[in-house]
């Protein structure tokens, strides 16, 4: 181990190999609770598709799928990126490591604006959640429905992505200083993982929300 | 491990290592941060004890008496919602899990020492607001926040949705926490077949909160966003069905109990060894049982909605589960009483405590079988029957193992011993004031006396006045233990190491313990609380001076 | 198995009328309440015997194994395995049991007879409508045969409630839009406490309505001079109709939504009930009081803050400018009308129903 | 501890080729799960497009998240959460089915049969009364 490496190591930890391995099961922990969390709004668009099956498929088709696809694109790349740069922060390639985030958020905030001039052209139409929707063919029960799941979802996805950007951020700081080493990358390792988990739970958001 | 026989002056002990108010409020010492915790958590546990008196109080009289209707449904909203979520889940694992968790372990800490503080943090935040949404006039909906009242309520719901949502996240981290300890920092020769049962039921605990929390989380949000923008996934006018809020709230309350109650089991198994001086009567059934708890305990939550309209294939389902789940805690039940077998019983007010927990915890118990049966819930569900089941539960058992627990490991704490005599007068109080409480609280039920009802037929006044008697002896029982225990910060007798020659893991290190626990990490070599020789456990240097 | 005094040794009853006693349980008035009670005096006997049980064994083995001095160490007991299975074994069988004689009768009670009569109930913020396919509807009182199997179907038009007749042993939720349905047989005439048992508000303890049960030639006679009544009205054609003026009034009151916040049944609601309001001696919260005749009702449509009704919150609006002086005036015949000591029935603005069996 | 230093070293050795090969490989699976999605296959389409999403996240589960080479507890905790999220919808969507229909929301096709809503507006008020109702399950 080296000393550079070894200044990590907290005092309850005996090795720093226990300690990364306590950080990523953490992590796991951690991401447990974002799928309950999500996995919440995902019942409760199962139970309610079981109920309003046309419906659903009805406002799905007011959505904008051309912007949904794009950013799924857009995330998928990011994710492969975010990949890419945590093997180059191993690799001892600091430079490259925090490039590769950078363009991370580049393809992050290109996923927020899209998000959000999707929402504009939403409002513009009148699709509003539950019983504010003003778009006559929705105004059934249902419609309302499921444009609510639809904001609630994305809505809380977008609350992800933007911490994400914010983790991302700091790492790439971090790795542009030289901080991580093939001995010591666990706070990129996680931030890592964050992101990933963030972009899996679009992988379910963009079929049950725009491919019906 | 013989205690010190002569000790210096005064060993540096977590407590007097550093001074000052920032040294307490920003420590990491996982034993500091359980201290604060334990203030915060007091001082809830007596605001929501004064609330429940305000509700006997009125209930002495069947007609209007000193409190409006409204602020009478705001008061017994707020006793739960303090008493569940401010009192209730964090208490046991906040405060003995934070602190005994490492010792039991052979840790020197947490594994994420500043997420430990941070949870107390949040914890305190989530506090700050609910009580600021009570003095904004408070939530009336009951803890269960049913739709569609409560997303139509014309009472200040939000803040207090939002304080709860905030403890969630304590919650979560708390658990996240012990998981991860007790995954990593087991000292050597710790085999997760050697884990004290504390450490189990902690874990189990732990387990729960990681699991249901979020789903709360989202729940609370989603009702919030409906109450204060009018729209959510609940509003009947547009297709919402208030019987998924009601699947999605009780997917995370049912396991909840269990939140409450698994932490008290695990103390019980601690108290029950010690006091009786005895290997636990089978150390595997305790430990699955908890880990059969917190899996099967998650899918019986329908056992909540047997009369909402739910379908008759899913109350047999929930009604064959909330069997299943009930046998283990059977199955502890007949293990502790085993354990006393041939054992060598030191009775002192812990073991008051345990004898009412296990009368309680069956009859409690026995009365959540009776209402899972779906039949008779269609009688029972929201009557006082329920109220008096879920009080033997969560008075009975939670607040008797949080008592124990606070006698057992006072002295660890503490380095002080508080007063036996007085104890064991206040635990007979205690048990008496319980009985007379929520026993009356059965019949009443079974009478048809409805539960949230200000005002009741007048037929039923002669219970409700015994049991208010019941509870003001409760409230002397309780208050009498507080004081006692603040004396004896100060001016109680110094504890000696091991003053009831515990055998439990957490007494190998000092008492009490210097800021990192052990000044050499054990290696343990027996089980905990093995009685039956006087080998050591573990090989090591206690890190008290000797 | 259940029927109502199917050969009952004495013994027995005699047993079970002291467990209700003693158990505060009312008499069973319903098929289901005499299914369900005898699994109910198990369950809490067996509760009873097994934390006595539990708590005598413990307590007996802290008398017996209590510290002695000079004791060091105890054996290390291991539990042989039949004791596992018994401890598990025994329980277990006794919940399954207890599971299967509840469940067995909960399919019961969701399955409703064909012959059923259907009743619609409707729970609103705080009271209880029912309505009987072709009417009658009655507020807070709900009227049943004796002795034949009768369907609720509930629903409500706000908040969740919860039907409950304790002496039934049966409650079940209303749901805001939806219907859930509850059957039940009454063994023997006779009124019953109706209560709201789902929170519902702040007068969620005063919601509570009357279940009369009739002899069924009684009840055939009720509801056939029910409908005769309604049907009379309908038809414009004397009978228990309102006279010219006072159905006005009431058309007004329905037009006004005046029933939001009063009833004409008796109860108070948000307001003060209109039934025998007229020439009542109101107290108000002034401490005077005032007898409420023309002039007062008058004013306290157009003016209803100048004098407040002790025990009510000064929330009603004023309608000076909505309604005109005849439009008041027949507001006033409608509540001189309603007096409880003249049969009036509660006109139906409920739906007609189509009667359904299975 | 053996084993979380084998953890450690494995993710070591994880090539970029890896890296890409599974980019590629969601890009050309989220590809196909719009391709078919546009041949209005209707349930079948949604049960198509599920097991991709399925597919595409077990990838980057195991591979972006490292879970292919991360130990048992992990694992396990993953697994028992998403186990959690199925049962949890599982027994919630089967009592929409299995319950009294009428005890679905107004409007939903369980609803529908029992409560039709001629000539009242598609947006019920919570206190409008029901219409024709022959109601039965
Ligand atoms: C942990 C949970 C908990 C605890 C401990 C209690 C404790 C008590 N509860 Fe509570 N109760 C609930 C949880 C709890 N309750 C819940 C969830 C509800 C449902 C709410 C709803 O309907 O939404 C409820 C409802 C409820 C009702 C029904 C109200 C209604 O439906 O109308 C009643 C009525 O009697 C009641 C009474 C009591 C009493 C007398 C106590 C007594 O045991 C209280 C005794 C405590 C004190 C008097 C405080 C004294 C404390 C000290 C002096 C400090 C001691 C400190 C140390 C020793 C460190 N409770
Ligand atoms: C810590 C809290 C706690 C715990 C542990 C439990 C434990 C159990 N609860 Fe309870 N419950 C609550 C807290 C708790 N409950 C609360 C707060 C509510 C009301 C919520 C609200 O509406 O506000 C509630 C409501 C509630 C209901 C809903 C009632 C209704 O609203 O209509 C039901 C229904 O099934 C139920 C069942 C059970 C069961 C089967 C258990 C089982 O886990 C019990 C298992 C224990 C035993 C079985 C005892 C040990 C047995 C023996 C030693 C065997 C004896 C020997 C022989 C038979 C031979 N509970
Ligand atoms: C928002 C609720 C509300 C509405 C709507 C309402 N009232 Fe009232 N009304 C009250 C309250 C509260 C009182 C008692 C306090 C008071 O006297 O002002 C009251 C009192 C009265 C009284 C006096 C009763 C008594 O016991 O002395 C009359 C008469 C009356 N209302 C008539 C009407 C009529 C007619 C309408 C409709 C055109 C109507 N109210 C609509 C709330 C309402
Ligand atoms: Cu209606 Cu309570
Ligand atoms: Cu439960």
């Amino acid at each position: 181990m080296s000393e550079e490496a070894s200044g990590h190591l907290a005092e309850q930890f005996t090795t720093l190999e226990k300690q990364a391995h306590a950080s990523r099961l953490g992590m796991w922990v951690f991401i447990c609770t974002e799928i309950l969390l999500f996995g919440g709004l995902f019942v409760s668009y199962a139970y309610y598709r079981a109920m309003f099956p046309e419906e659903f498929r009805e406002a799905s088709r007011h959505l904008k799928t051309w912007i949904g696809t794009l950013n799924t694109f857009v995330l998928l790349t990011s994710s492969f990126t975010v990949a890419m740069s945590l093997h180059f922060a191993r690799t001892t390639r600091g430079r490259g490591a925090a490039g590769l985030l950078a363009l991370s958020i580049g393809l992050a905030l290109l996923f927020l604006a899209f998000k959000g001039y999707e929402y504009s052209q939403d409002f513009a139409e009148g699709l509003f959640p539950g019983r504010l929707v003003r778009e006559p063919a929705l105004r059934n029960p249902g419609g309302g429905i499921f444009l609510g799941l639809y904001y609630m979802m994305t809505g809380l996805h977008a609350i992800h992505v933007t911490i994400g950007i914010g983790v991302l951020a700091v790492m790439g700081v971090l790795a542009s200083r030289g901080a991580f080493s093939a001995h010591y990358d666990t706070p990129l390792e996680l931030g890592a993982m964050y992101w990933h988990l963030v972009d899996a739970i679009w992988i379910f958001l963009w079929p049950l929300l725009y491919l019906l | 491990m013989p205690p010190a026989a002569s000790e210096p002056a005064s060993p540096v002990t977590y407590l007097n290592a550093t001074r000052g108010v920032r040294a307490w409020l920003l420590t990491r010492d996982h034993k500091r941060i359980a201290l604060l915790f334990m203030a915060l958590v007091t001082l809830n546990f007596l605001l929501g004890g004064l609330f429940a008196m305000t509700l006997r109080v009125k209930l002495l009289f069947p007609g209007p008496f000193m409190i409006e209707p409204i602020t009478y449904n705001r008061i017994f909203t707020l006793h739960g919602v303090i008493m569940v979520w401010l009192f209730m889940i964090p208490a046991i694992p906040t405060i003995f899990g934070n602190f005994m968790l490492p010792l039991m372990l052979g840790a020197k800490d947490l594994a994420f020492p500043r997420l430990n503080l941070l949870s107390f943090y949040i914890y305190a935040i989530g506090s700050l607001v609910t009580l600021w949404g009570m003095v904004q006039g408070g939530a009336d909906t009951g803890w269960t926040f049913y739709t569609p009242y409560s997303t139509t309520t014309p009472t200040q719901i939000v803040p207090v949705l939002m304080g709860v949502f905030i403890v969630g996240f304590s919650t979560i981290l708390t658990g996240l926490n012990f998981i991860v300890t007790t995954h990593t920092l087991r000292a050597p020769g710790m085999k997760w077949m050697r884990m004290p049962l504390f450490v189990w039921g902690i874990y189990a605990t732990s387990v729960i909160q990681v699991l249901a929390t979020p789903v709360l989380g989202l729940v609370l949000l989603l009702v919030a966003f409906e109450h204060a923008f009018g729209w959510g996934l609940f509003d009947p006018a547009v297709g919402g069905d208030p019987l998924l809020f009601q699947h999605l709230f009780w997917f995370y309350s049912h396991p909840a109990v269990y939140i409450m109650v698994l932490p008290s089991f695990a103390v019980m198994s601690e108290v029950v060894c010690a006091y009786a001086h005895k290997n636990i009567f089978n150390y595997k059934a305790i430990a699955y049982s908890s880990l059969g708890i917190a899996f099967v305990g998650f899918f019986t939550w329908g056992h909540h909605m047997f009369v909402s309209g739910l379908s008759t294939f899913d109350s047999g389902v929930f009604g064959v589960l909330s069997m299943l789940v009930g046998i283990f805690t059977a199955i502890k039940v007949f293990n502790w009483v085993g354990t006393f077998y041939k054992g060598s019983i030191d009775f002192r007010a812990p073991v008051v405590y345990v004898l009412g927990l296990l009368f309680y915890l069956v009859f409690g118990g026995m009365t959540g079988i009776a209402v899972a049966t779906t039949s008779l819930d269609v009688h029972w569900n929201d009557t006082y029957f329920i109220v008096a089941h879920f009080h033997f539960i969560m008075v009975g058992v939670t607040i008797m193992a949080f008592l124990m627990g606070l006698h057992y490991w006072y002295p660890k704490m503490f380095g002080r011993l508080y007063p036996e005599r007085a104890a064991l007068v206040a635990s007979v109080v205690i048990a008496f004031g319980f009985v007379a409480t929520f026993l009356p609280q059965f019949l009443l039920g079974n009478g048809g006396m409805l539960r949230r009802y200000y005002s009741y037929p007048e037929k039923y006044q002669a219970l409700h006045v015994l049991s208010t008697a019941g509870a003001s002896l409760l409230f002397l029982g309780l208050a009498t233990v507080l004081t006692y225990l603040v004396v004896s910060l100060r001016w109680g007798e110094r504890a000696a190491h091991n003053p009831w020659g515990s055998k439990g893991f957490e007494w190998l290190s000092a008492t009490p313990p210097p800021p990192s626990n052990y000044e050499e990490l054990p290696r343990f070599t027996g089980e905990p609380h093995d009685y039956s020789t006087t080998e050591p456990q573990a090989v090591t240097e206690p890190g008290a001076p000797s | 198995m259940g029927a109502p005094g199917s050969g009952e040794v004495g013994v027995l009853a005699t047993l079970e009328r002291v467990l209700r006693e003693v158990l505060y349980l009312s008499p069973a008035a319903s098929t289901y309440a005499q299914r369900i009670d005898r699994l109910h005096f198990l369950i809490i006997l067996t509760t009873l015997v097994a934390a006595t049980g539990i708590f005598a064994a413990a307590g007996y083995f802290i008398v017996r194994y209590r510290r002695r001095p000079g004791v060091e160490t105890t054996p290390r007991f291991t539990p042989r395995p039949w004791m596992e299975s018994l401890i598990i074994g025994v329980p277990l069988s006794f919940f399954l049991l207890c599971f299967y004689l509840g469940f067995r009768d909960f399919v019961w009670l969701h399955n409703p007879p064909k012959d059923a009569l259907d009743v619609y109930v409707t729970g609103k913020q705080w009271m209880w409508k029912f309505s009987y396919p072709g009417g009658p509807n009655e507020v807070n009182v709900l009227t049943v045969p004796q002795g034949k199997p009768v369907r609720l179907l509930l629903t409500s038009r706000d908040v969740i409630h919860s039907f409950y007749v304790p002496d039934f042993r049966m409650k079940q939720d209303a749901l805001p839009g939806r219907y859930t349905s509850l059957w039940f047989e009454a063994i023997s005439a006779g009124s019953y406490q109706v209560l709201c048992a789902e929170f519902c508000g702040v007068q969620h303890s005063m919601m509570r309505a009357r279940l009369d049960v009739l002899k069924p030639e009684e009840f055939d006679t009720w509801l056939a001079e029910h409908r005769r009544g309604l049907q009379a009205r309908q038809d414009g054609s004397g009978g228990l109709a309102l006279p010219p003026m006072a159905e006005q009034g009431r058309l007004l009151t329905v037009k006004f939504e005046c029933l939001r916040c009063h009833t004409v049944d008796g109860t108070a609601h948000i307001g003060p009930t209109f039934l025998d309001l007229y020439r009542r001696q109101e107290k108000l919260t002034s401490g005077d009081s005032v007898m409420a005749d023309e002039a007062y009702l008058t004013e306290s449509m157009m003016d209803p803050l100048a004098k407040v009704v002790a025990g009510f919150n000064p929330v009603m609006p004023s309608y000076l400018g909505q309604l005109s002086g005849p439009e008041a005036g027949a507001i006033v015949e409608y509540i001189k009308s309603l007096r409880s000591d003249q049969q009036q029935p509660i006109p139906a603005q409920g739906p007609t129903y189509a009667p359904s069996g299975q | 501890m053996g084993l979380s230093e084998i953890e450690a070293r494995a993710s070591e050795r994880v090539s970029p080729l890896r890296y890409l090969v599974v980019f590629v490989a969601l890009v050309v699976l989220a590809a196909v799960s719009f391709g078919i999605s546009r041949l209005g296959l209707g349930v079948w389409g949604t049960v198509i497009s599920l097991a991709i999403a399925v597919i595409k996240a077990t990838l980057v589960v195991l591979f972006f998240m490292h879970l292919w080479e991360h130990q048992g507890s992990s694992r396990l905790a993953l697994a028992t959460a998403v186990g959690f999220v199925i049962l949890l919808m599982s027994v919630a969507v089967i009592d929409v089915f299995a319950r009294l229909p009428t005890a679905n929301s107004p409007g939903s096709v369980q609803a529908k049969k029992y409560l039709p809503q001629e000539g009242l507006p598609r947006v019920p008020e919570p206190n409008q009364e029901p219409g024709q109702m022959p109601v039965g399950p």
